[in-house]
């Protein structure tokens, strides 16, 4: 008989099963799994972290700000999330290769996204924001989970390769529910795949609170499929790069994949198009905003001594120098010509959608000179 | 008589399909304390309680999969499906379960499931949000297919589909969700037209435009716009897109002789496709000119800033016009 | 961190990790945890269960026979698995509801299948063999674990409605690498709907062995999603029963969904469409001959002094009726008239359909004069 | 040449793809020891190993969603999807990225992607055995779709599916796996047609009979019955569903000016009724009578002992070519 299994009752519970090095106050704890994995961090590597978690910050207010005047779309806000995103994203190599899913605008800066990478997707200008091969960096998937298995067939090429490389892919609580990320993790066990997934668990999807997906740890269904897992808190940045870099440390020795659940929290809405006050409390939102990311390696370096007003005032003016080039470049994109939608629907033509194209080009022509 | 959006009068009609019948319970994604992303569900938790109102886990495939076997023990299930484009995951469960239970079992399993789906383009959303599946759907034996264009046949049909015995897949233009109309709330369903007719918009008699959904708008603007050129339409709104109500298409063809069909959806195989060999096979003799689509593109829903350039408008319906009347076009590079 | 997970490494462990009552050669020891589940069966209880499995094994071997002879376009024989479906299928209570695959002849058998029941969808007369309402068993299932879903939602249902009853499903190994196999478990716990997954690891997926879908225990998955399970050893029909009741009574008493892992071994064909020679050994055939169900528990009984001559021959008498009737029933079907492909699409008139059907009625009309 | 059945012939096509390009990689069920339940990977695992025929847990959606990912690697996937039926549990992969990714990316990924589909019915099958869902996939812009009816179609179109960029679904009837014909093994990939083109395989006058697949051979024997009666059809094989080679089509159909089309799969919104409207668009003046649909009824796929009551045959068609011709038939209610 299986074990007893216990669901999660509250939030405090929730997060102390979670692994930690920098608590809410930003003190340090021993941490006798992942210590060794950030020995090598100095006080200016967490510098850095904490300047990246800044800006990203300022990158996701200012999507929503272009939202909210019209230039963009939609947008959807990582705040609260920043030391999920930039810990794990800054324990990759250079070759490891990324599939996200949509709120992950904290990774692709940190695999060095320029200003106009950021919007160009949600202004409606592209289907991606980005280049996938420069950044190693697949397009921002919507589909809930899909992504996890484009991760996995990666990884399966990496080690038909030999590479020294490990997929990498990002995904939601909700997003445990699908089959997709269950088979994901049954094909990447089947392989012994280099792969590393890492669920946000932002603690809802859009209005749905976790517990509509799971009463119990989500990090907890890994190893029934065969793989190692972790439990961390998301909004402690030392543990996220430390458990990333285990994770990363199993996959790329040959150990096939590793699960990360990292315990953080949505503290925007779930899209600009959504008002969260129709479905949580003002309560839960306070608690989180005491467990702020940012704030909690500020205060770490504070105590340390390792962070300056100097300091801080440059890593503001970071941020705002990023926001004010997304925004130069968001205003002055300019949308393709009209027949632009028939281009790249295939790679080598296809006699049926040239004629269309050639018919809608005819159609446009015939407004020449009407205008 | 009630003025309501589209929005509230599909959600007046789940209210009182659930009034009507306690076996119907409904199941999607954020449809319980939100109201749905649409906040078409709006206030049907309170009313009802979450085990009628079920918030589900994330995953489409579940929803439809754990909707049969509701069915299966009785219950009429109405599931929402967030957008369009998130319907392809359950793919499997509706195409070979939900459409095929009650063949395989010679009728003796029934599966009264009801499949809402907020649908199409012209909103400006992100990738997958403006999807026209309803093809795919058509296609498929053992479903009916709905597909509204305002807020009375909203409210009637989406009862009528709860009602069946027979699974619906209920397409909703969500471009008109905000739109108005008036809404009979009083008349019993069993003195409404049956769901399936399609409805003659605006008579007509030089031609025939035929399309359904948010683009029955589009073609009364353009009929509106054709009068003023002194040619006249005929719109017919189909509403039923599985089975397709023959019947009042054909005779409308012969009258008009010339047939424009319009969706959003892309062509290739797509429903103007169907309408047209099935028009063409019934009215061949009364038709003077070959029956034209005006269609999306056969291109993946372009990026929002393009898809004003995808969706057919009152300009693409008319140049269609122009030319199954054989007037000048853009084709045949005229009048310019 | 996850505790460590260490993969099955072959075919010996496997079955250690397995529940058991009986062993192999028949003789019964205790188990803490299973012996209260059945203390009320009696010597004659455990005779009726081995009559069940020696009369299924004898349908199973008819309709192999009728598929060989032409009679059924394709048989998927059950041989090997008989304590499982038996044991687990006489656990159930009469209101129970099963949601089954397509190898479970076992199970429509337990629950009153009369003998046209089990080749009337095999030989490509009816969509179903049988009907649901009165066996209480959803038709046999082809798609690869979309029944687990139906069973979930069933079972959704039956809370609803505060009934005293349990859903129960049968999937294959194979199965549990599909997404909604995933997905029922995941609904199922959220919902603590009153559910019992059976799967019958059979050790075969065609032709893929199970370390292709898992290399670690399928049982070990459940508990991560909640769902409390236990690994049981599939040829010893009282552990299947045991086991079964466990399941059964948890779910029944509202505590949600239980898993059974029942580990046989598919001794035949995967259908009689299949030649197994082509993948697996005769030295791994040869094993599990040795573990037979049915020898375990006839050699239980003759022990106990509870098997007479008699009695055996009595339940191979039961076997051979049943055999003749399945026989004749199977030669005496009438295929439905030609116009029956139209009976049942639709619930209420579909116009489209009506003008397909007199259209075709007029064109097969129009042969009447010629033959 | 070479005598080759078509099920050996797609897996000579198979090997020379894997031989000319190590990029190229096989997954699916059963595909390694077994060589897949049809044996056409026979010997593959053999000669290539395990890292490029790959045995997959039993999950579509995990087959094609990995074939992306290899895709994004750089590699060339074939997918065998076991049978027709089982395809829609991949369906979200197929439509949402495989279709979409090339054009998502405006060109920067590519998805070589070929999934290959044992096809159609006329074989006895249980359920979910003898589905045609072509049209689903014809429908969906990004993909395209090859039909094949025999083995020297099977091994170059095969080969050309694998080297294609864009992704290709790929439907083998497998009825006629095991018949035989003959196949050009040298003709270097360069020098061939290139995939997509319709072919005329019999020249005719009345009438054009347009099909693809397995009712290919039924549509040349009823041309020679047909003949029998004086009436002298044209036999077209489209062989490419998406794109049509409508060049070919028209010039056959402004010839005859009476056109049949006919498959297994159902009617509504099939690709018949696609090439019926594309062909009346193109040649309406031509036309002289209406285009007529020979197919599986719009019904689930039937039980097997009822099999031949949907599937279309030469009887079927031969009623459709008198029809067309104005000849007594079914609905004239005359010979008999
Ligand atoms: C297949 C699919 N179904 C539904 C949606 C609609 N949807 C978008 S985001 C979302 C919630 C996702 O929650 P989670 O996975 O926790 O990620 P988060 O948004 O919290 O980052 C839903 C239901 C979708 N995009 N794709
Ligand atoms: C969705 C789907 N994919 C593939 C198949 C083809 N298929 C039929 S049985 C089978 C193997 C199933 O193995 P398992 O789940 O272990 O059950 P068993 O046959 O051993 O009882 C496969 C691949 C199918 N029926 N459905
Ligand atoms: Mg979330
Ligand atoms: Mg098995």
């Amino acid at each position: 008989m299986s074990p007893q299994i216990t669901p999660i009752s509250d939030t405090e519970q929730d997060l102390e099963l979670a692994e930690r090095i920098l608590q809410p106050d930003g003190t340090r704890i021993a941490n006798h799994d992942l210590d060794r994995y950030i020995a090598d961090l100095s006080a200016e590597d967490i510098r850095a972290l904490h300047r990246d978690m800044v800006v990203l910050r300022r990158i996701d207010a200012e999507g929503v700000a272009l939202q909210r005047q019209g230039q963009l779309g939609l947008w959807a806000p990582c705040r609260g999330q920043e030391a999920t995103q930039i810990g794990t994203a800054r324990a990759l190599l250079a070759q490891d290769f990324v599939f996200p899913s949509y709120r992950e605008t904290g990774v692709i800066y940190a695999r060095g996204a320029a200003p106009a990478d950021f919007v160009r997707m949600w202004r409606g200008e592209e289907g991606a924001g980005h280049d996938p091969e420069s950044l190693r960096v697949a397009p921002l998937q919507i589909i809930i989970g899909a992504q996890t298995l484009h991760a996995v067939g990666y990884a399966l090429g990496i080690r038909h390769d030999g590479a020294d490389e490990v997929a990498v892919t990002y995904f939601g609580d909700g997003a445990t529910s699908q089959g997709d990320v269950n088979e994901a993790m049954i094909f990447a066990s089947s392989y012994r795949a280099p792969v590393v997934f890492v669920c946000q668990n932002n603690h809802w999807a859009i209005s749905e609170p976790v517990s509509v997906q799971s009463q119990y740890p989500i990090a907890g269904r890994a190893p029934g499929f065969g793989i190692p897992s972790m439990r961390v808190d998301g909004n402690d940045v030392l543990a996220c790069v430390a458990s990333m870099r285990w994770a990363l440390e199993h996959a790329r020795s040959g150990n096939g994949p590793a699960y990360i659940e990292a315990v953080t929290y949505r503290m925007g809405p779930h899209t600009t198009a959504d008002d969260p006050t129709r479905y949580r409390s003002d309560d839960e939102l306070e608690k989180w905003r005491g467990r702020d990311p940012i704030a909690r390696v500020e205060a770490h370096l504070r105590a340390l001594g390792e962070l300056s007003d100097d300091q801080l005032a440059e890593a503001e003016a970071a941020a705002d120098a990023m926001a004010r080039e997304m925004r130069a470049e968001c205003l002055g994109m300019v949308t393709r010509p009209p027949l632009a939608v028939f281009d790249g629907v295939y790679a080598e033509p296809h006699s049926g959608l040239e004629r269309q194209r050639s018919e809608y080009a005819a159609y446009l022509a015939s407004f020449d000179g009407e205008v | 008589m009630a003025q309501l959006t589209l929005g509230k009068a599909l959600g007046a009609g789940l209210r009182q399909a659930m009034r009507d019948d306690d076996k119907v319970v409904l199941l999607g994604e954020d449809i319980g304390r939100l109201g749905g992303v649409f906040r078409i569900t709006d206030g049907l938790l309170d009313e009802f309680g979450p085990t009628r109102v079920i918030d589900t886990p994330l995953a489409e495939s579940g929803i439809v999969g754990t909707a049969v076997g509701l069915a299966f023990r009785g219950y009429r299930p109405v599931v929402e499906i967030q957008f369009d484009g998130f319907v392809y995951p359950a793919f499997d469960q509706i195409v070979a379960q939900v459409a095929k239970l009650h063949y395989r079992t010679q009728g003796r399993v029934r599966m009264p499931i009801t499949i809402r789906i907020p649908w199409a383009g012209g909103i400006g959303a992100a990738e997958h949000h403006s999807e026209s599946p309803e093809a795919y759907f058509v296609h498929t034996a053992g479903l009916r297919v709905i597909a509204v264009s305002n807020p009375e046949d909203a409210y009637r049909s989406l009862r009528q589909a709860v009602a069946s015995d027979d699974p619906v897949i209920f397409f909703e233009p969500k471009r008109l969700y905000h739109h108005k109309g008036e809404v009979d709330l009083d008349t019993a369903l069993a003195d409404s037209p049956p769901m399936g007719l399609a409805r003659v918009m605006r008579t007509g008699t030089d031609a025939t435009l035929i399309t359904y959904g948010a683009m029955v708008a589009t073609a009364l603007d353009a009929a509106e716009a054709a009068a003023d050129e002194g040619v006249s339409l005929e719109v017919i709104d189909l509403r039923s897109l599985s089975p397709v109500d023959y019947d009042s298409v054909a005779a409308s063809v012969r009258k008009t002789g010339r047939v424009v069909v319009a969706h959003e959806a892309s062509r290739e195989a797509g429903v103007a496709a169907e309408v047209i060999a099935s028009v063409t096979e019934r009215c061949f003799e009364y038709l003077e000119a070959a029956p034209l689509r005006v269609t999306g593109h056969d291109i993946p829903y372009p990026p929002a800033k393009l898809e004003k350039f995808h969706l057919p408008d009152l300009d693409r319906m008319l140049d269609a016009v122009d030319r199954v009347l054989d007037r000048p076009n853009s084709l045949t590079g005229a009048d310019a």
